[in-house]
């Protein structure tokens, strides 16, 4: 059998959303905003993307000029558009947020396997800094929400509106008490952990760990989302690899396609 | 309109595309963008005798022009890839090569062993992953030690049997002969050259494993070099990679000798690469009136 | 502010970074840009005993972030350059290193004698020109022949003694220990990494020479990875060098261990690039903290 | 004597035209047409370049993401910009024409040594394809200027206007006849050279080398433009290499600082 250009075309033509898992799309800036002093608002039009969408997934972005992808979660999904919301970290984000309004950015998603929202009872959204975003559209998932946002100080406070009207309480914690309760998350957590049902968080591993400790201590189900560099995206390269432990061995599972979201206790800290 | 079709070692591909070992798992989840067939082969993660865990996090760090990475080796052991990835692997209708590692010559015969008895297509010895204490590297680096584990591991392989060679060497053409006169099928050239690099605010190496193996497009014009060399020393195939992210990369690579190429990290960077270089070099062969890719292998004019 | 200043064997630079040899010619022409003296020093065209034509053109081709070259070792020969440049040179306010290719070990000794007799302030010993037949490279892919040439040229050379080291090796610690063995008192790394781009058009390698010398930010990996491991073989300073082009990959070599820079293919995409880098050296050392250069050198803090 | 941060800046904010004979200038693209397919006439804006500008220099121009600068004749240099005129060719030149009007482009410039034009006489200034564009501002230094242009076909055509208004005579010529004489330069170039005292030229080498043997021939001076891969551009890493002869010595020189403009007689074609 051989291949010819005919069936190449035709693969890429038939390469819907309906036929293959993966998809990849040429998808249009069509709206940008600089919410925070470095921390960039996307809207981007891609419709067989945004429609698969799950909550804690994310889209993994070409960055012209770069090898590797970005990975970036899903902060919300409207209609036809995805919302990714990122900060410039490096030289890769960098030139992501140069991109303008009109511009074509290469989307390969949605990916990985993102929080489990039981269609009943209450859960805990808990952020910390750039690991908010992506519990709005998670938020929304939920019959009853509480976020929990926590942010350096008042000038790093993004999406609370947003979290308003999708949730049905939100907290906001600074850690120099400049605009919400002055603390970290876990100590907004501890005043609402007795009503939630399950807990889910995305941020820094420090605070993942935190929420993880506190959330087993009151014996309430806990998600996390972690992070780690990663090649292919899909889990085909082994490189974004997770330390967890199942039926009590331990090994690397891998970000991209295990995760990015993990039961907390599956997860070796 | 040309033939992609290529045959090396008495297997024939489709055409000349194979996913780099490492880069596609054992082919599952780039099954979800595109039919498997699209490929000419796949060459599997690259798998010992025993299950392993790999190294830990960070595995992979971003360069000009290319990657590190570290990985391992972390994989499920031989008995599981027979048992679970190759079966589903044979239905894809795609050249299948196990690429193996092992710690002895005699892990490597044992698993040439088990694997002649499967139906994988061809067996890739990796004698040159720079990634793991005693993955094969110390293999690869001089031609007696070369020439005594493909004698050793060609005893008891009976697939054809393709030697994977280490750019990381002072005269890899002279490597490259004595996997012939052991009697590989082929070669496969090059894996990853070793790097490092540093996060200069902490000081740590951003790769856990402290170095990397470097790929992508910045080693290609090593790679196509080192394939001339070896081109010009041996008889038997080579396959061609390190750093093809184009047609034209993948053109030129065949240009300098290779008779089938493997690509990885492009894949990374865009999934449907293979798609685009078997379109690319068909239509470079028809515009050049070359009927087969065989056509184009070694036509390099030097100077 | 942090002192920007250096001590390499002995010599004392103003800045760590140093033109890199066959990049910035005998600094006339950059010095059309700034003053020589924003330079720590310059490390001259390689010159050999005779007069050099060089290679037919072309002579450089582009490579995804890198260059090769094979320029071929064109230079006017020694007597004219101790004659004619060095003079100038003098009056630059900068280290003056004088960069040496010989066919055989005899002409090394005599280009050393001649410069020992000058004031240049160092003696750098290209072993690893892989452009011309007989530049070097066949003394630099060995222990045993660097080594021997590191002794026979050490007895007759009255000035520091650098080696430098080509990357195209097995195991380059190894040989940077044989260098040191035998007197050289710093060594420079790392050379360029030979690399081929051939022309899909017509067949021909772009570069005349067929192969070439890769330099530019490819190849930052590699030299951070070889300097590295140099770095915990030897106890002489190394001039660390290979694709650094922004102050980011300055400090990240200085940390893999490298007590100077050599900057070379970044001075074609930027010609201030000097500057600029010096800056970036200067506020991250003040950032830290340190008080100078040498403070940063080797700070590595690996896995 | 040590570098300090406030020299560093010195030396930076110093490197004026009339101290330093090289120099870069942030240019803006101020005005930009595809003349011709593939063909792109660029104004940048940098007033400290243009002025210095002479007849047969070029301008190195930094491309983004590229680590060699792209070398492109002045086509003119009226006030305070220079013109550039080129084609696209491979990735670099694609990229350069990818610029917008507004955007800074980095010119290397003026370099090389360019065309020796005298005061008085008749110059016939002959350019070929893309060896056209340097044939203008050249043109316009001599007393009497004969541009020849020769073009494949009526399509690829270029400045033929501008040419007309800055010389005394212009022949253009077609490969095909579908515009102009029908025929080469060389045949133009017969029916003028009687009455020239220098012929100037520009063009793919094996047109420089048909010119430079009729200029020859009619004991012409002739001065010609050459091309070869650069690197520094500025003479010190001697991959520009051209073959020539001096005293009867053959060698190499260079491009960048001993051309592109080459007296033909010292030419080893
Ligand atoms: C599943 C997942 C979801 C994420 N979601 C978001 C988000 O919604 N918003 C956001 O601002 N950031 C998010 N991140 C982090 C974001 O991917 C990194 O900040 C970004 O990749 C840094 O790229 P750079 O070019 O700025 O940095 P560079 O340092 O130039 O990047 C070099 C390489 O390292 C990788 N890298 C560097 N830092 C990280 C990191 N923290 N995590 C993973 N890879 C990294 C890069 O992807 C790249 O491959 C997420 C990461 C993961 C794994
Ligand atoms: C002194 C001089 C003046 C020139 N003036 C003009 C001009 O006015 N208009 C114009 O269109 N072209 C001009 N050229 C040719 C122009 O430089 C090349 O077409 C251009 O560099 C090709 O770059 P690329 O990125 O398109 O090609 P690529 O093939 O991607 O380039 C790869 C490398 O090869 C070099 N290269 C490729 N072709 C040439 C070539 N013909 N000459 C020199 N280097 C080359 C590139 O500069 C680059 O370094 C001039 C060349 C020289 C030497
Ligand atoms: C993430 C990753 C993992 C790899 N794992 C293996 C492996 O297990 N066995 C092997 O022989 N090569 C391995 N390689 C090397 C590739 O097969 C290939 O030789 C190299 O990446 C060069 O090709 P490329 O530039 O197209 O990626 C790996 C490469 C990468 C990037
Ligand atoms: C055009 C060119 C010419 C070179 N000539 C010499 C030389 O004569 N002698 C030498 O030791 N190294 C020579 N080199 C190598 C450089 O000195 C340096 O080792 C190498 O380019 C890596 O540094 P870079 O990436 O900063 O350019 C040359 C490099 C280039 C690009
Ligand atoms: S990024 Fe490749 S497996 Fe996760
Ligand atoms: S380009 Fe460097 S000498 Fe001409």
């Amino acid at each position: 059998m051989c291949y010819t250009i005919k069936q190449i075309n035709n693969f890429m033509g038939e390469r819907v959303a309906t036929i293959m898992k993966y998809d990849v799309e040429l998808s249009r800036l069509i709206k940008k905003e600089e919410i925070a002093q470095g921390i960039f608002d996307f809207t981007v039009k891609c419709p067989s993307l945004a429609k698969k969408a799950q909550a804690g997934q994310f889209a993994h972005l070409a960055v012209p000029g770069k090898t590797l992808r970005r990975p970036i979660s899903i902060c919300d999904a409207v209609g036809d558009s995805l919302r990714l919301v990122f900060q410039v970290r490096g030289q890769g984000t960098e030139k992501l947020a140069q991109a303008k309004v009109g511009d074509d950015i290469d989307v390969l998603a949605p990916l990985g396997h993102g929080f489990t929202i039981p269609p009943r009872g209450t859960v805990a959204f808990i952020g910390g800094g750039i690991g908010v975003p992506p519990m709005l559209y998670s938020g929304k998932q939920a019959e009853k929400a509480i976020a929990i946002l926590g942010f350096r100080d008042k000038a790093g406070v993004i999406l609370a509106k947003d979290f308003e009207e999708a949730c049905s309480q939100v907290i906001v914690t600074t850690d120099d008490g400049s605009f919400g309760l002055h603390g970290f998350v876990t100590d907004a957590l501890r005043t609402v952990i007795d009503k939630v049902d399950l807990v889910c968080a995305c941020g820094p591993t420090p605070m993942l760990k935190a929420v993880a400790a506190m959330a087993r201590e009151h014996n309430t189900p806990c998600q996390v989302s972690m992070e780690e560099r990663m090649g292919c995206g899909v889990g085909a390269c082994l490189v974004c690899a997770c330390k967890t432990k199942k039926d009590n061995k331990e090994g690397y599972s891998h970000v991209c396609k295990n995760g990015p979201v993990f039961n907390a206790e599956e997860v070796v800290w | 309109m040309a033939d992609l079709g290529v045959n090396v070692a008495g297997v024939q591909f489709n055409n000349p595309l194979i996913a780099a070992s490492g880069t596609f798992g054992f082919g599952r989840e780039y099954s979800e963008f595109y039919p498997l067939s699209t490929l000419g082969g796949i060459s599997c993660k690259g798998i010992t005798l025993q299950e392993r865990l790999g190294n830990p996090p960070p595995r992979i760090a971003e360069t000009p022009s290319g990657i590190l990475n570290a990985v391992g080796l972390q994989n499920p052991g031989v008995d599981h890839f027979i048992a679970e990835d190759l079966p589903w692997l044979r239905q894809q209708n795609t050249v299948v090569i196990s690429n193996i590692a092992g710690n002895t010559p005699e892990e490597y015969c044992q698993m040439a062993e088990k694997l002649s008895d499967t139906d994988v297509d061809m067996i890739e010895m990796n004698i040159s992953c720079p990634n793991v204490k005693s993955g094969g590297v110390q293999f690869g680096t001089s031609c007696e030690s070369v020439g005594a584990i493909t004698k050793a591991v060609r005893r008891c392989c009976k697939k054809p049997l393709i030697v994977k060679l280490s750019p990381n060497v002072t005269d890899i053409a002279s490597i490259a002969k004595s996997a012939e006169a052991e009697g590989a099928d082929a070669v496969s050239m090059i894996n990853t050259l070793t790097g490092m690099r540093i996060d200069i605010n902490t000081g740590r190496p951003i790769i856990h494993n402290n170095t990397g193996g470097m790929s992508g497009p910045a080693v290609f014009p090593v790679a196509v070099r080192m394939v001339w060399q070896v081109a010009q020393a041996i008889n038997i195939p080579i396959i061609g990679m390190g750093g093809i992210s184009t047609w034209q990369d993948a053109v030129e690579m065949l240009i300098a000798g290779a008779a089938a190429l493997q690509i990885g990290t492009v894949l990374f960077s865009d999934p449907y690469a293979p798609i685009k270089i078997n379109k690319g070099i068909a239509e470079f062969l028809d515009k050049k009136g070359l009927q087969s890719v065989a056509e184009l292998t070694g036509t390099i004019n030097p100077w």
